[in-house]
């Protein structure tokens, strides 16, 4: 599964995507596997109300299901226009 | 519908004259231009980061609500992404309709979603320190409105 | 604040950029250009009648109240009057502010006002008649939005 | 005192522009000597509701006084924009 990081969690990951196995049926599961993994994923993911989270390009919620999923993209709220 | 994300400037009068002259049934067209403004001396410049093929996606599909929901005849987003200086042109929106009260909602409703709901993110940068620009909680309420 | 009442043509294009570029603290503009729509096959043109004196007057007092009412940077208003042909730019309004909600607010009320309380009356002439435009009651009820 | 007229109101009553004496007190004493008059003024003015006036370029109504004035203009509701 493709991970992506956008904005200040890019650069507290310290990376903008990886690629990585994972049995996590949900995002909250993803998360939870990712922040065990290393501190900075931890410091990273804090404060999940402070993040969105998109699946396959779509805007969803952390309970979401990843059955099917290739691609999840992290980031805080977005500020464009 | 026209949607264009694009590192490249653009110039916000052509795109409203090419915008314009498309439409012959068109009584009323609504521009909005984004304009980077120099918040501090120090700025140097924003950074506009997006999701590169989410970010069509998003616009298109907010396009299309507003297409849905007002009697539009077209509808025009451009945004950049990259380094931009104070005074360029971030972004634009168009909306034409035959009648302005169409033209104006759609114009403010597509600003209020593609300002929180199309994955980019701004960053100023300045001399000394660089920033990320918080989303604003007046812009997620904004988004009860519709 | 810069209003002009004139028989000629105007490019709204390049009114929209002299007026961006002026406005080095701007965030937000936005335009409103109002445009001659052929209503029927028959329309040759539309002819607008002003009442020289009043007009530039009421323009002035309707663009000072938007800027008593909202922060706004500048406001721009250019309003023809005589014969015009489907697809001209009859007129054009921009409002420029440093946050959006100002601008697309001020933008709207300087329409509604316009719209009934500038001196202004169309007529469509076609090849077989000539209508007088009538005002509409929802352009009357939009003021009591503000 | 200067009349003015326009839009279908100027066609209606013939002229864009007159100049007359008169002591009428207010808009509406001015309407009832133009309609008496002749009869396209009694014509041009039969539904004062469709009217709109502004004496010395001043939108107004058609209780306002005429005292001071110089200028006092008929028209149509507005239709700009």
């Amino acid at each position: 599964m493709d991970i992506l990081y956008f904005a200040w969690l890019r650069e507290r990951v310290g990376l903008p995507r990886e690629t990585i196995n994972t049995d996590a049926k949900t995002v909250a599961d993803l998360v939870s596997e990712l922040v065990e993994r290393e501190e900075r994923y931890a410091v990273a993911f804090a404060d999940i109300s402070a993040l969105r989270v998109a699946t396959d390009q779509e805007l969803t919620d952390f309970d979401a299901s990843l059955e099917g999923v290739r691609e999840v993209a992290f980031f805080p709220p977005m500020t464009g226009g | 519908m026209d949607i264009r994300v694009q590192e490249g400037a653009f110039d916000p009068g052509i795109e409203l004259n090419g915008f314009t002259d498309g439409q012959p049934n068109a009584g009323a067209i609504v521009s909005f231009t984004g304009v980077v403004r120099k918040v501090s001396e120090k700025m140097q410049f924003m950074q506009i980061e997006h999701y590169p093929g989410m970010t069509e996606n998003a616009l298109r599909s907010i396009a299309s609500n507003a297409v849905e929901r007002w009697s539009l005849i077209d509808v025009l987003i451009i945004h950049r992404f990259g380094d931009l200086r104070p005074a360029e042109p971030i972004m634009m929106v168009a909306t034409a309709a035959k009648h302005r009260a169409d033209a104006f909602a759609a114009a403010d409703f597509l600003m209020d979603f593609l300002k929180s709901r199309a994955p980019f993110w701004k960053k100023e940068v300045s001399v000394d320190k660089s920033t990320w620009v918080s989303a604003k909680q007046t812009d997620e309420d904004a988004l009860s409105r519709w």
